[in-house]
């Protein structure tokens, strides 16, 4: 919890209706985002995130395993996001618990899409090696490091940072595998498959303070919101999952005129992780 | 529900109910534009509401809502003594739970508590309730679902401000909410259990409809903004409807005690 | 202020609410000395009761039991199984007893209350040593050579499973959620789980092609290419049904079917089950300070006999209802 | 009327299996007992009072807490249900209003069970609670009855026995009190105290009239049983003074 004394509570709220945020930031521009990638050598794919103290680390790791009855041509993916004691000391023993199931479930709304399968930021139809029988699982592993506002679109970033740094072993699979027979299958030591990308969206969280909105709150200025909205939209400028913190009620126009404007802030940030991930991959491969 | 539906409790049983039925009526649903939902509905009708307050006499406040086969009980339990371990605090605590029954859905369950829900019921109420006016206090809501058959959430949440009321929680406004889900291209609202299973997207608001204010909106699968603006309003539109019907259920048990 | 007898003096002043909360012994006392009890009823009379078969639409049979405002849901889902080695032609039953945390103030959610797995016993126990139902029943298909025809299929066998066990026996998995906790659990969780059995159908089944038993649903069952193993649906046999009445004593008093007030204010409790043709099938009396003589419990029980005939009379009547839909 | 039934290790009906309790067999526990009827055997340890009662308990009146260990295994239903019968069977006969807001804990750990296994936990934890010098109203003893498929009783049945039976009571009553005033009632009614029931549990379906006749047989051997306890707690008085 951040404590604040009044002068600092209306210097916060001043400040943002005055487009002068403390950190010298305007209402809608991130903090320097800073990406590693391949911080996890024994992972399939990994990065670290830092935007200002926020810092969280992204690791993939692939499993062969069997596809539901009702997707049968899809993989799985399962999101879990751990807050580590050293982000804060509130999250020792199970404290970081329920934020820990709220950032999970917010994640795999914003990147799982619908229950059909349908809008998925991940495209899960990539991870199918045969239909009904043998798919890719892939287990996305997240860890708070550090914690200073906006957490979930550090997750969001760092996810698809260690996505794009996620190679999948090349599956032969035996041929003469017949009826009801599960297919033997051999996995290479050495082709890896690059993992596609272009689709996964990034999440913007839209804190409100006052009248005014901002993206990437610290966690001073979060201490100060009504209510947030997060966002996740892709490169295409469509939507693909949103939802709300907690906090007062919003006005339906006010939530369609956040959605607009995270849709607006989303080309530069999705220009600016692109520009990142690939400085940090070419960092990684010297 | 909880993810790990596989491992059943019974590992030396197996529950004889079809379970590969649902696959070729998803397929209706995408292809064919002219489709008719399972249970006869137009899109944009919802399903015939049944309220009724005061379920539970133990408890200071409850409601059973039925939607198509949808039940659920919702008791309100306070404001009473908030735990010992939690910090004193001058505006009241609200704590929220969500379960299942073990048959609440076809193949037999862990009736395990719902965290995602009960923290979405959390943030769905909170805005709505005047937390100033118990403080120290903790008002309890739970939700039992007798029996999923599609919309849980929103008729949770929507039962749980109908308890609140029964229980006589101040409240800024009575919470409603309505979900629709998005089939190929086209919206439905109040889905059922087989429209939600094989959803391309979904959006649920909770809002108070007196006061035109949004408290929860969850969206999730791929949506342009003409697309959510249409269902946002669709849902709105429902929910305002919805906020008459649970008006004029808790006026009905008003004057019968009179 | 006479500081001998300082309820004496504030009752004729105090509310009754409050003189309720504050002095419950005397304010039953004074109620029990005119045979009467809060709640207008007489000691010996229980609470209206009604049932409601076929509550739950998704389970394969169920009831809704109410006992004045205690109300319970009972469930019942069939599952397949293979009988134990030592009962080798006997289905099974589970009976799982619930209370979340709507039914009760005291019920707090992710700490399981005390009561609910003491009367989950409770009510195998009864069940199952009243012969109410009969395990045998539970087979799927009948005759020794159908049993063999069905052998479980070799390639199942990564499950653990041995080819000479026959997936051919139910379990019935019932499951009892109380919904609203007012005193007699018990006797409401027993009236709603007779119910759902007497509500059960075992449905028409086939064998897929893996060799598992699937229910055929009444429309599709003549165009699949699975013939059905059984002809049609059933409904077990009940024979000789418990009902159980509990009382309190207090005092020379007995209070039948008390509620969950009662309960909390005298803490002797004793709970009688009867079967249809008045054999014994549980006295349970857990402690309590009140001693029970035999003339007590002969009274306890000539009342639960008379509780016997109300409770099998609705019984029939909720059955008779539901065959007239 | 004879209707006698042969017993599989030659005991008349009536005949229990030989008793054995020795108090302060735990060094660490405030009281203690070990308890054996014929092979079943249970040794009970209490600790308390300690202050403070559970949440939700009644804190102007002591409370008992019952924790029921089994021989091996985790403990499920049928142990909670022990628990529960046991909890409420000493609270019924402890003073539970001279320590008022304190919590007395009784842990009871099954040696070996051969049959008849809560009566004999109930023996064990009631010499234990004298053993801690709890203040107890009465002595409580516990007796199983077997009702065998032609009616017939036999008291304190073994395992084997238990698996042959129609029904089985278990029953427990207050000791008998040698009043000093005999003037005094300890009668209720027109019975005497000791013929009160404290609790009862049954398995099994049987005739009314086969409870009745069980509890009567029952009764009767309860005061072999009380003797016995009063013997046995006696004669360690005079080592403890």
């Amino acid at each position: 919890m951040v404590g604040l004394s009044l002068g600092e509570k209306h210097f916060i709220q001043g400040g943002i209706a005055q487009d002068l945020r403390s950190d010298a930031r305007k209402r809608l521009t991130y903090r320097p985002i800073y990406v590693e990638t391949g911080v996890i050598p024994q992972a399939n794919g990994s990065a670290a995130v830092k935007m200002g103290a926020t810092e969280v680390i992204a690791s993939v790791k692939a499993e062969l395993g069997k596809p539901t009855s009702l997707h049968p041509d899809k993989g799985k993916v399962a999101i879990f996001v751990d807050c580590s004691p050293t982000a804060a000391p509130a999250f020792e023993g199970r404290g970081g618990e329920e934020l820990s199931a709220e950032l999970s479930t917010s994640l795999q709304q914003c990147l799982l899409g619908g229950k059909s399968g349908a809008g998925a930021g991940i495209d899960l139809s990539s991870l199918s090696v045969v239909e009904g029988k043998i798919c890719w699982d892939l287990y996305i592993d997240c860890l708070v490091v550090s914690t200073d506002g906006n957490l979930l679109d550090a997750l969001g970033a760092a996810i698809k940072a260690a996505l794009s740094n996620t190679g999948i072993p090349r599956v032969q699979v035996a041929a003469g595998a017949t009826g009801d027979e599960q297919p033997e299958v051999d996995i290479s030591d050495e082709e890896f498959l690059q993992f596609d990308t272009s689709g996964v969206p990034v999440i913007i969280t839209l804190t409100q303070v006052g009248k005014h909105y901002i993206v990437d709150a610290t966690a001073e200025e979060e201490s100060q919101m009504s209510s947030a909205i997060s966002v996740s939209v892709n490169r295409h400028g469509r939507i693909c999952g949103m939802t709300k913190r907690g906090g007062a009620g919003l006005d339906p126009s006010v939530i369609l005129d956040m959605i607009s404007v995270a849709k607006f802030v989303s080309e530069q940030l999705i220009i600016k992780l692109d520009s990142e991930i690939s400085a940090a991959e070419a960092r990684e491969e010297e | 529900m909880s993810g790990k539906g596989g491992s059943a409790p019974h590992p030396t049983t197996y529950s004889p109910s079809p379970q590969n039925q649902k696959r070729p009526k998803s397929l209706i649903f995408k292809d064919n534009v002219d489709w008719v939902r399972p249970d006869g509905r137009g899109f944009q009708h919802c399903r015939p509401a049944f309220l009724r307050t005061g379920a539970v006499n133990a408890a200071s406040g409850s409601a059973y809502a039925e939607f198509g086969n949808t039940k659920v009980i919702v008791s309100v339990f306070g404001p009473r003594e908030s735990k010992k371990a939690q910090m004193y605090s001058d505006i009241g605590r609200l704590n929220c739970n969500v379960s299942y029954t073990t048959f609440a859905t076809p193949v037999r369950g862990q009736g395990a508590d719902h965290k995602e829900f009960s923290s979405v019921l959390h943030k769905a109420l909170e805005g709505a309730i005047i937390l100033e006016s118990f403080p120290k206090t903790t008002v309890d809501v739970f939700a039992l679902v007798l029996e999923s058959g599609g919309s849980d959430l929103p008729v949770v949440i929507s039962c749980a401000s109908l308890a609140l009321a029964d229980a006589g929680i101040r409240m800024y406004d009575l919470v409603t909410s309505v979900s629709v889900s998005c089939l190929g291209k086209n919206l439905v609202i109040d889905p059922i259990f087989e429209e939600e299973n094989c959803q391309d997207g979904s959006l649920i608001i909770a809002c108070m409809p007196s006061r035109n204010e949004v408290t929860q909106l969850t969206i999730t699968g791929e949506w342009s903004t003409p697309k959510i603006h249409e269902a946002m309003q669709l849902c709105l539109d429902a929910c305002a409807k919805l906020g008459m019907v649970m008006r004029s259920c808790l006026k009905e048990t008003a004057s019968s005690q009179e | 202020m006479e500081a001998a007898n300082p309820s004496g003096d504030l009752s004729a002043e105090m509310e009754v609410d409050a003189f309720r909360r504050l002095f419950p012994l005397r304010f039953f006392d004074r109620h029990l000395v005119e045979s009467i009890r809060p709640d207008g009823r007489p000691l010996g009379r229980a609470r209206d009761t009604t049932l409601a078969l076929g509550a739950v639409a998704s389970a394969d049979g169920s009831a809704l039991a109410k006992i004045g405002s205690t109300t319970m849901l009972a469930a019942i889902k069939l599952e397949v199984m293979t009988p134990a080695t030592e009962s080798p032609d006997e289905g099974s039953i589970a009976i799982d007893f619930h209370m979340p945390p709507i039914c009760s103030p005291m019920v707090r959610p992710g700490r399981p209350a005390e009561a609910a797995p003491v009367i989950s016993k409770q009510l195998s126990d009864t069940i199952l040593s009243s012969g109410v139902i009969n395990l045998k029943e539970l087979c799927l298909i009948s005759g020794k050579a159908a049993w063999m025809a069905y052998l479980y299929p070799e390639e199942r066998n990564n499950m653990n499973l041995k080819v000479d066990k026959l997936w051919n026996f139910m379990i019935t998995i019932v499951d009892i959620y109380c919904l609203d906790a007012d005193g007699a659990l018990f006797d409401a969780a027993l009236l709603s789980a007779i119910a759902a059995f007497s509500h059960l159908e075992i449905p028409v089944v086939s064998l897929d092609e893996d060799g598992r038993v699937v229910i055929l649903s009444q429309d599709e069952g003549l165009k699949t290419s699975n013939e059905p193993v059984n002809a049609e649906k059933r409904k077990l046999t009940l024979s000789d049904i418990p009902f159980s009445l509990t009382c309190i004593l207090y005092k020379n008093y007995i209070l039948a079917d008390p509620t969950a007030e009662e309960e909390s204010v005298m803490e002797t409790l004793i709970t009688v089950v009867l079967d249809s043709s008045y054999q014994l099938v549980s006295l349970y009396k857990p402690g309590g300070s009140v001693l029970a003589y035999t003339s007590a419990l002969q009274d306890c029980i000539a009342l639960t006999r008379h509780r016997v005939q109300e409770l099998k009379k609705i019984l029939d009547e909720a059955m008779s209802e539901m065959e007239v839909d | 009327m004879v209707m006698e039934v042969d017993r599989v290790d030659g005991r008349t009906p009536n005949q229990l299996r030989p008793l054995a309790c020795s108090r302060n067999v735990l060094n660490r526990a405030h009281g203690s007992a070990s308890w054996s009827q014929g092979d079943t055997k249970v040794v009970a340890a209490v600790y308390g009072p300690k202050a403070g009662t559970k949440k939700g308990e009644n804190p102007e009146k002591a409370c008992i807490e019952v924790i029921w260990k089994t021989k091996t295994g985790q403990s499920g239903k049928p142990e909670k249900e022990y628990e529960m019968i046991l909890r409420r069977t000493l609270q019924s006969i402890c003073l539970l209003n001279i320590h008022p807001n304190t919590t007395t804990s009784v842990i009871l750990q099954v040696v070996n069970d051969d049959g008849a296994l809560l009566p004999c936990a109930i023996n064990a934890s009631c010499a234990a609670l004298v053993d801690a010098g709890i203040p107890l109203k009465h002595l409580a003893v516990a007796i199983s009855c077997g009702v065998v498929e032609s009616g017939y009783v036999i008291l304190d049945p073994s395992k084997i026995e238990e698996q042959k039976l129609k029904a089985l009571v278990h029953l427990v009553f207050p000791n008998s009190v040698p009043s000093v005033h005999p003037k005094e009632s300890s009668r209720v009614g027109d019975e005497p105290k000791e013929h009160g029931l404290i609790s009862s549990v049954t398995h099994g379906r049987m005739s009314v009239d086969d409870y009745l006749h069980s509890l009567e047989r029952g009764h009767a051997a309860s005061a072999k049983l009380s003797a016995f306890l009063r013997k046995n707690l006696q004669s360690q008085v005079p080592s403890n003074a």
